[in-house]
């Protein structure tokens, strides 16, 4: 065995999280998160979650202006629709190609300068990116409003002639608002052409990523993190390293900026935003930076306090603690409207100060251990006979 | 024939001639040992070697071309390795690891964007490191992570990463400081193989035991300057040396 | 179903999307007041509000349709993405019939787009930009709040009887696109009245410190000062401005003005004194007289124990509005309520008679020009309405050129 | 427990004064990793100890759990010196009772000029000697007090590290290694220093890889073996028992 | 001319808050090596110091109206601040005078809360790696950011400068202009000298006491600091303390400039952490020049005829400044090798 992992655990890892993929729309639907859009925007961030791992997680360089690609990939994609065609294939295409084209200069540029250094350059790319798409550059990115699709539009490759209403978005023919919807056990099922799109290209992404991060390639860009010093005087060039660590990020973000528009077809300056780079820092941090599954865990948890836990209001509240006496519930209710509701952003506060402390390294820590746990009582109750005799 | 020369080397640190006028000829497939008091200037000239320093004035050639200017790694792609004196390795790495980045390193140049087929397909790459890991006696932690290893194995570690390059030129910088006696003595042992397998060497330490078991030739540094330089007996009996750096020491 | 969300149950669903996190926090909180006071009142408790002085009868009090209203509320953080993914979650998930709620433009306009392309109802709230009914125009957006156009336009009148016809104006504008069409807006109305215009400035969203944008005015010969600014932008603008001494100012033998062409009481509360005096535009304030208003004044008070924004009142009748049109065309089916909405006429919701334009979807009804207070007597009362401008003088061609370009399309069901 | 009733419950070894230095059963650990496996010894005030072993037996470890740093942290046992509890204390307090360490890798405050490295050990109490009477041992910190601590040669920084503890007025020193990758000339003159240390009567334990230096110097030596005493006595006795030396020197 | 002036004043004003504010970032993120995300809310904090105090101060003795109502039909209530009440012409000196006065009270509360939090929090977080010092730091702020919200709501809450420091000075007159041509808020003249104040407080205490020296080797080298003898974690607590003092007194003084609201840190985190990195990891000098410079360059890069000749300059100056700087200066302008580089 050359690593501490086995071709066999990742491969079981791999399928495990197909399935989970998969069955996203079921598994998901008792959290009140199996509805379309939740899921689209879980495999999407997913996806910009696992690319930023790629860099952070394994090299270790912070960058702190990751959204401008995102948001460069959903620009490209809006323009593929405005002027092409509303088929998401080219689109998606497209804002890869151009998320990669912006993270070679700016990779080039920033990476001339290493740790914090590196992060504010990042970062001011990413600013003067947003800055201008909010203001000088609107009639390229239509400013504040955001880029949207219009009856007005080009659309070259389309012959399909609209009558009045706005076209969707489709994968040759497939609209992406397709969904069907069933029911199981008194929840509906909603299960949705845009999101099993978005979930192949999520799966994809993750193999992929594993692959890279099995690869001697991998294990370069950890030798990067480790001892730079080392790894040049053993030979290795480290910015090409660098560079194709940062490009293939950039083109995870552009994707999943691409796929953001190809399930609404809406670009916005405020996704080039510092907040929204430090969301998918935040996204990859709680999750666990330089595990394989950690980023999408991590990115989950965010986007489902954003759009359920601000969802809650009083009346819903009213509703869990229906069951008991009225002053009681009354309080109750007052009491949690604090957490959720227009307060859910303290929520998201709180659950990023407690899983930072208790778990450092983030939630797959919080697996490992619950792992480790396991296996230690298994091997208790497996050799309670037979005297231990732990391995040197 | 030399395979390093170097003329005439000057470096300054603010208004400290760390090296003046050095020059050195290193033949092919020798050891050469360089010795001096503390602060003489020996990383430095060995930092001048592998593109750390760049020397105020004078030439570094190795094997017919300059090293001046160029990057660290281009003067290890020319088959120059080097041990560090704080041992410098891949600490969140394991073992077997550490050793495989540099074999790649060996094999496919100073950059390959090999990002699809997994590390451990490469069992050539990995015999090697696991090879050369056994050579120095690490193979039984070959999964541990490099950071945990105690000093003296660090160095071997760092040893190790050098050996599996096969370089043309060997830079060793105080190999055994911090080794047991015992290692200190199989150190000694694995270095006279590999010089008898024709790597070039250049050595420098402390300890005399190891440099007159090892050096062909020794060069005496002081103060920025070569006062001596000849073969071990010669030098054991020269009394400037006897004076500046053995103090009457017993060898 | 024959349209999207058609409701099954003995319920409805009104999707309520405000900005409960981000600068227009308490806005968006003023809003949700006013929509859950809204609910109430459609399913016939509390003391009914608006609903008795509003002309149409056609609202009973027992839900609508027959059906209870419940809600589902969402945050749009004020960005566009987050705003369209809350609404998504409400239509997806909660099965809304209809979204309304917001205090931007870029969210309304980018909300208002998705509602057409799912086929529900869009019921703008806060947005004043002349492109929500303008060039982003669509068939299943309503507003009801007033625009740029409008408030230039009952503005200038009252700008020239008070500050003459002979001044020079320079524009302090918020770098976006409400911030733009504000400008153009004012500016037109000005230059009409014999006003020139020194200069227009941009500045960026959110800039805090506006200093280095207003020195340039003091030895600039203008001797108006425009800010079309909103919100935070404009609490510190004009605090600034003040504090540089603008208002103490004479130039060209005259007293140096300052002009804000949307006011807000949230606003005006975060300016403090720096507002006495100075002139703006509003949708409706609390302290009209008129008896729509004085008894949703009375509602909102006794239940919440002040008096409700602007916001609140554009909410409401919002959510008054399209229940009505629901009940007046017997349908939830977005096509239905489009029709009994377009060139709808009504009175009784605060601003005396109004009219939805068919070609636009947006109201047009009298416009406020208020100026802030001297003596204000409680923490409420800071702006006074010195002219209600009738309806006539702001109303303008749907093809205007500051609201072409736009095509309200067909109206879209879904499914 | 006080350590004169823990000397007295372990027999009558020492029999009459209470041990200077009390080491008892101590239990340390890299995070799982069990490194220091119950250790105990005791010395008396003045006496220089010699503590030997391989690569990776645990002598830094031990070094630094009676510093008392976080890493290996101490899970069991007692450390007594001059009567003070250290096992309950953290560094910067067994510091100011008295613990001196010079760590193995010297540790120079980068950032900092050699006199400030200097003046920030004269910061905590106990005060030992003067910055000038070290500049006097030491000719060469002298010529080099304005300069970046960390960008001076191996040696120098080796005397930096011993020199800051001489700063210190220490009770317990502990020495990890001081001779590495010193030039012989050097090592004599620490030697001496430490001969002089010794004159003192300053309780010193000392860990170096050159046992003979080591052995001169000591009156006894303790030998650790992966992290468990094995050998325990005078330092003549080591010299004299090959099969010891054979086995855990190679000398 | 009298413009370019103006633009230098306005820079310098500029400057000094982002020199105060760098100043405390970099004590505890240039010096202790915690990125601390919570620095835009301790400054936050400190400003609603000023809200509270002025609140405190204006607290009203509330009376039912017998005549009067309201709109909605409850009768009026008639409010009559106490500090008038109680203390007559001398309440209402009082409430005039809330900000300066604010200053005796935020120095104590922030020291508290930057000990509070160094101890309870940021403690354990040292020797963390630096993305989850972001997270907690994240966390944290967002935490304080939302009780401010509910206690305070999202609308900014005016705090005018005490009436004798609201007027206007003529500086152009003072430095030979012709009188009239540049005059200039008093109340900001009164910042800068402030800034100024503190700056030199600071830095006399860190580069004149042997405690900055102790701080930069605690920083380079905990353990080793600790092996001699020195209590390092009790003089992190420290300069926690007075960095949160600096954000805090920084964030008591601006209020009259800026109207504070809960958001108000978050929108300066991004440039604090930006003006220190341009002065350069590590340096105290470092930041305080980045922050004069960066003010001033954005004053003038706002000017009318820069803005006509490079559209939008004025929005992005400071990220296109900070990437010039670091690319032409490997470690910002002042910054000390080794300080966060990997
Ligand atoms: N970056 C630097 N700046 C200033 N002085 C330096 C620098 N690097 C080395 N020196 C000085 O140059 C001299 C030579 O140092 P060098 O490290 O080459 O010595 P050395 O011969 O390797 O000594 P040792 O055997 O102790 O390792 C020393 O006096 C050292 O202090
Ligand atoms: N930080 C660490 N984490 C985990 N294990 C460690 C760590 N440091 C040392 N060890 C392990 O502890 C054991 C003892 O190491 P230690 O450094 O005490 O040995 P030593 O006797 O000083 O050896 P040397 O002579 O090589 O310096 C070794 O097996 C080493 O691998
Ligand atoms: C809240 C609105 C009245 C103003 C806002 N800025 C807009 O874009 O419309
Ligand atoms: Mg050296
Ligand atoms: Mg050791």
């Amino acid at each position: 065995m050359i690593e501490k992992t086995s071709p066999r655990a990742d491969r079981i890892l791999l399928l495990a999280f197909v399935a989970a993929v998969l069955l996203g729309p079921i598994l998901l639907a008792p959290f009140g998160a199996g509805y379309p859009d939740l899921l689209q925007k879980f495999a999407i961030f997913g996806i910009f979650a696992i690319g930023f791992n790629i860099l952070f997680g394994l090299t270790g360089y912070l960058s702190f202006g990751h959204a401008a690609f995102l948001g460069v990939g959903s620009y490209a994609a809006v323009w593929s629709f405005k002027l092409l065609s509303m088929n998401v294939v080219p689109a998606v295409i497209f804002a890869v190609i151009v998320a990669g084209l912006f993270s070679a200069v700016i990779g080039y540029i920033s990476l001339r300068r290493s740790g914090i250094y590196f992060s504010i350059l990042t970062l001011a790319f990413a600013q003067m990116s947003y800055n201008l798409a909010y203001s000088v550059l609107t009639p390229i990115t239509n400013g504040e409003t955001g880029l949207q699709i219009t009856l007005g539009d080009p659309r070259v490759l389309d012959s399909v002639s609209n009558d009045g209403g706005l076209p969707v978005t489709n994968l040759f023919g497939l609209a992406m608002n397709q969904t069907w919807e069933t029911a199981l056990l008194g929840m509906t099922l909603h299960f949705n052409a845009g999101f099993y799109f978005c979930a192949l290209l999520l799966i994809a992404a993750f193999y992929i990523s594993m692959r890279i991060f099995r690869s001697p390639f991998g294990m370069m860009l950890r030798a990067v993190k480790s001892n730079q010093n080392r790894m040049s005087y053993t030979g290795l060039n480290i910015r090409p390293y660098m560079l194709s660590a940062f490009m293939i990020s950039g083109m995870y973000a552009g994707l999943a900026g691409g796929l953001l528009a190809a399930t609404d077809p809406l670009a916005g300056a405020e996704r080039m935003q510092w907040t929204a780079s430090g969301e998918v820092v935040l996204m990859t941090i709680l999750g666990g930076a330089g595990t394989l599954i950690g980023p999408v865990l991590g990115a989950g948890i965010i986007k489902y306090a954003e759009n359920v836990f601000s969802s809650f209001n009083d009346q819903i509240l009213a509703g869990f603690f229906d069951f008991l006496p009225d002053s009681l519930a009354s309080a109750l209710v007052w009491a949690a409207s604090a957490f959720v509701g227009d307060g859910w952003q303290l929520t998201l506060g709180i659950i990023f100060m407690v899983i930072v402390t208790f778990l450092p390294g983030g939630l797959m820590e919080g697996v490992n251990r619950i792992r480790k746990w396991h296996e230690q009582r298994q091997r208790g109750n497996d050799l309670s006979s037979c005297s231990a005799k732990p391995a040197e | 024939m030399a395979i390093l020369s170097v003329r005439n080397v000057n470096k300054n640190f603010g208004g400290l001639a760390a090296l003046a006028d050095v020059n050195l000829k290193v033949e092919e497939g020798m050891v050469h040992a360089i010795i001096g008091p503390n602060g003489a200037g020996k990383s430095t000239l060995l930092n001048c070697f592998v593109g750390r320093l760049d020397p105020d004035t004078g030439s570094v050639d190795f094997d017919g071309t300059s090293l001046l200017g160029l990057k660290p790694h281009e003067i290890n792609q020319a088959g120059i390795s080097r041990v560090f004196q704080t041992p410098e390795i891949f600490g969140e790495l394991t073992l077997v690891e550490n050793v495989m980045i540099s074999a790649f390193a060996k094999r496919d140049g100073a950059f390959k964007l090999n990002g699809w087929r997994e590390v451990w397909r490469a069992q050539d790459i990995h015999g090697l490191a696991m090879e050369t890991l056994s050579d120095l006696g690490l193979a039984g932690f070959s999964l541990n992570n490099a950071g945990q290893l105690s000093r003296g194995d660090k160095r071997r570690l760092e040893l190790a990463m050098c050996l599996v390059q096969k370089p043309k030129l060997l830079l060793l910088d105080e190999p055994t400081a911090g080794m047991a006696r015992a290692d200190t003595n199989r150190t000694i042992s694995l270095l006279k193989e590999i010089a008898g397998r024709g790597i070039t060497m250049i050595v420098i330490e402390h300890d005399m035991h190891v440099v007159f078991s090892l050096a062909d030739r020794i060069s005496v540094l002081s103060q920025g300057t070569i006062i001596a330089e000849d073969l071990p007996e010669k030098i054991k009996g020269n009394p400037r040396v006897q004076e500046a750096y053995l103090g009457g020491a017993h060898l | 179903a024959s349209y999207t969300n058609e409701p099954k149950g003995s319920t409805v669903t009104f999707g309520f999307n405000v900005p409960q996190t981000g600068a227009y926090a308490d806005e968006g909180a003023d809003e949700l007041r006013a929509y859950e006071l809204a609910v109430e009142h459609l399913n016939g408790e509390g003391d009914g509000g608006m609903m008795g002085t509003f002309s149409s009868k056609a609202l009973k009090g027992n839900g609508v349709l027959g059906k209870k209203v419940v809600y589902v509320t969402g945050d749009t953080q004020t960005k566009s993405d987050a705003a369209r993914a809350s609404a998504r979650r409400m239509i997806e998930a909660d099965g809304a019939i209809m979204v309304t709620g917001g205090s931007s433009s870029g969210v309304a306009v980018a909300v208002q787009g998705l509602c057409q392309e799912v086929g529900v109802i869009f019921m703008a709230g806060l947005t004043h930009s002349n492109d929500t009914t303008g060039k982003d125009r669509k068939a299943n957006g309503f507003r009801h709040f007033f625009n740029a156009y409008m408030s230039g336009a009952a503005l200038a009148p009252v700008l020239k009887s008070n500050y003459g016809s002979d001044r020079k104006a320079y524009h302090l504008t918020a770098d976006y696109t409400w911030g733009w069409t504000q400008e153009e807006s004012i500016a037109a109305a000005t230059e009409a009245l014999g006003w020139e215009t020194v200069n227009k400035v941009r500045t960026p969203l959110g800039a805090g410190d506006f200093s280095q944008y207003i020195t340039p005015v003091l030895n600039s010969g203008a001797d108006v000062l425009i800010l079309n600014h909103y919100g935070r932008d404009m609490v510190n603008s004009l605090t600034q401005a003040v504090q540089f001494g603008l208002r103490d100012k004479q130039v060209n033998g005259k007293n140096f003005e300052i002009v804000v062409p949307l006011y807000s009481r949230l606003m005006a509360q975060g300016a403090g004194k720096n507002v006495n005096g100075i002139f703006g535009s509003t949708n409706w304030h609390w302290s009209l007289q008129d008896e729509a208003s004085q008894a949703f004044v009375k509602s909102f008070g006794q239940k919440y124990g002040f008096p409700p924004s602007q916001a609140a009142h554009t909410c409401y009748s919002q959510a008054i509005l399209y229940a009505d049109a629901c009940e007046r065309a017997g349908t939830f089916n977005p096509c239905g309520v489009v029709e009994a909405l377009e060139d709808f006429e009504f009175d009784g919701l605060g601003n005396g008679p109004t009219l939805y334009r068919g070609a636009d979807h947006q109201c047009f009804k009298d416009v406020l020009v208020v100026k802030g207070k001297e003596n204000p007597s409680s923490q409420f009362d800071l702006l006074e309405v010195v002219e209600v401008v009738p309806v006539a003088n702001v109303t303008y061609a749907p093809d205007h050129p500051m609201f072409a370009g736009g095509d309200l399309g067909s109206c879209n069901a879904g499914v | 427990m006080s350590p004169s009733a823990a000397s007295a419950t372990i027999g009558a070894k020492e029999a009459s004064d209470p041990a200077y230095v009390s080491v008892r059963g101590i239990h340390a650990y890299y995070n799982e990793s069990y490194i220091v496996q119950g250790v105990s010894f005791d010395i008396r005030e003045g006496e220089i100890v010699a503590l030997l072993g391989r690569n990776g037996a645990g002598k830094t470890s031990t070094l630094r759990t009676l510093a008392r740093v976080d890493n290996p942290a101490l899970r069991q046992g007692e450390i007594w010196l001059d009567q003070k509890p250290l096992h309950q204390m953290k560094a910067f307090e067994a510091a100011q009772s008295g613990i001196g360490l010079v760590p193995e890798d010297r540790r120079i405050i980068s950032g900092l000029t050699v006199e400030e490295n200097l003046q920030l050990a004269q910061i905590a109490p106990p005060k030992g000697w003067s910055i000038e009477r070290v500049y006097e041992l030491f000719p060469r910190l002298a010529e080099r007090r304005r300069q970046d601590g960390v960008t001076m040669s191996g040696g120098e920084q080796q005397m930096l590290a011993i020199a800051r503890a001489l700063v210190r007025d220490v009770k317990l020193l502990l020495l990890d290694e001081p001779y590495e990758g010193l030039a012989p000339v050097i090592v004599q003159e620490i030697e001496k220093t430490l001969q002089q240390i010794k004159g003192l009567s300053m309780t010193t334990i000392i860990v170096e890889q050159n046992a003979i230096a080591a052995l001169n110097l000591a009156d006894r030596a303790i030998i650790l073996d992966m992290g468990q005493i094995v050998f325990d006595g005078t330092a003549t006795e080591v010299l004299e028992n090959a099969e010891l030396r054979q086995e855990y020197l190679a000398i | 001319m009298d413009a370019i002036l103006l633009q230098i004043l306005n820079g310098f004003d500029k400057g000094s808050a982002y020199a105060l504010i760098a100043l405390g970032l970099t004590l505890i993120f240039g010096t202790l090596g915690v990125v601390n995300f919570a620095h835009g809310a301790l400054f936050m904090l400190g400003a609603f110091c000023a809200v509270a105090v002025n609140k405190l101060l204006s607290l009203d003795i509330v009376t039912l109206s017998e005549t009067q109502t309201t709109a909605w039909g409850t009768p009026l209530e008639i409010r009559t601040p106490y500090a008038e009440v109680w203390f007559g012409e001398i309440g209402s000196v009082l409430v005039d005078y809330s900000v300066p006065l604010s200053i005796l009270v935020a120095i104590p509360v922030m020291l508290i809360i930057g000990v509070v939090m160094e101890r309870g929090l940021i403690k354990h977080f040292y020797k963390r790696p630096h993305a989850e010092q972001i997270l907690v730091t994240f966390g944290l702020a967002i935490v304080l950011q939302e009780i401010i919200k509910a206690w305070f709501g999202a609308n900014p809450i005016p705090q005018p400068a005490p009436g004798s420091l609201r007027g206007m000075i003529d500086f152009g007159a003072a430095v030979g202009f012709e009188a009239g041509s540049v005059v200039y808020p008093l109340w900001r003249l009164v910042y800068f000298l402030f800034a100024f104040v503190i700056i030199g407080a600071v830095f006399a205490f860190l580069q004149f006491t042997t405690l900055g020296m102790v701080i930069r080797a605690g920083m380079a080298d905990r353990e080793t600091v600790g092996l001699l003898g020195i209590d390092i974690d009790k003089r992190f607590t420290l300069v926690f303390g007075i960095a949160a003092v600096v954000a805090g007194l920084a964030g008591v003084m601006y209020t009259p400039i800026l109207s504070p609201d809960y958001h108000l840190g978050m929108d300066f985190l991004v440039l604090s952490f930006v003006v220190v990195v341009v002065g350069g990891m590590g340096s105290l000098s470092g930041a305080v020049l980045a922050g004069f410079l960066l003010g001033i360059l954005q004053s003038f890069a706002s000017m009318n005829e820069i803005k006509q000749v490079i559209p939008g300059i004025d929005q992005i100056i400071i990220y296109l400044v900070a990437v010039v700087v670091l690319l032409a200066r490997p470690r910002g302008l002042l910054g000390r090798k080794g300080v966060m580089e990997s």
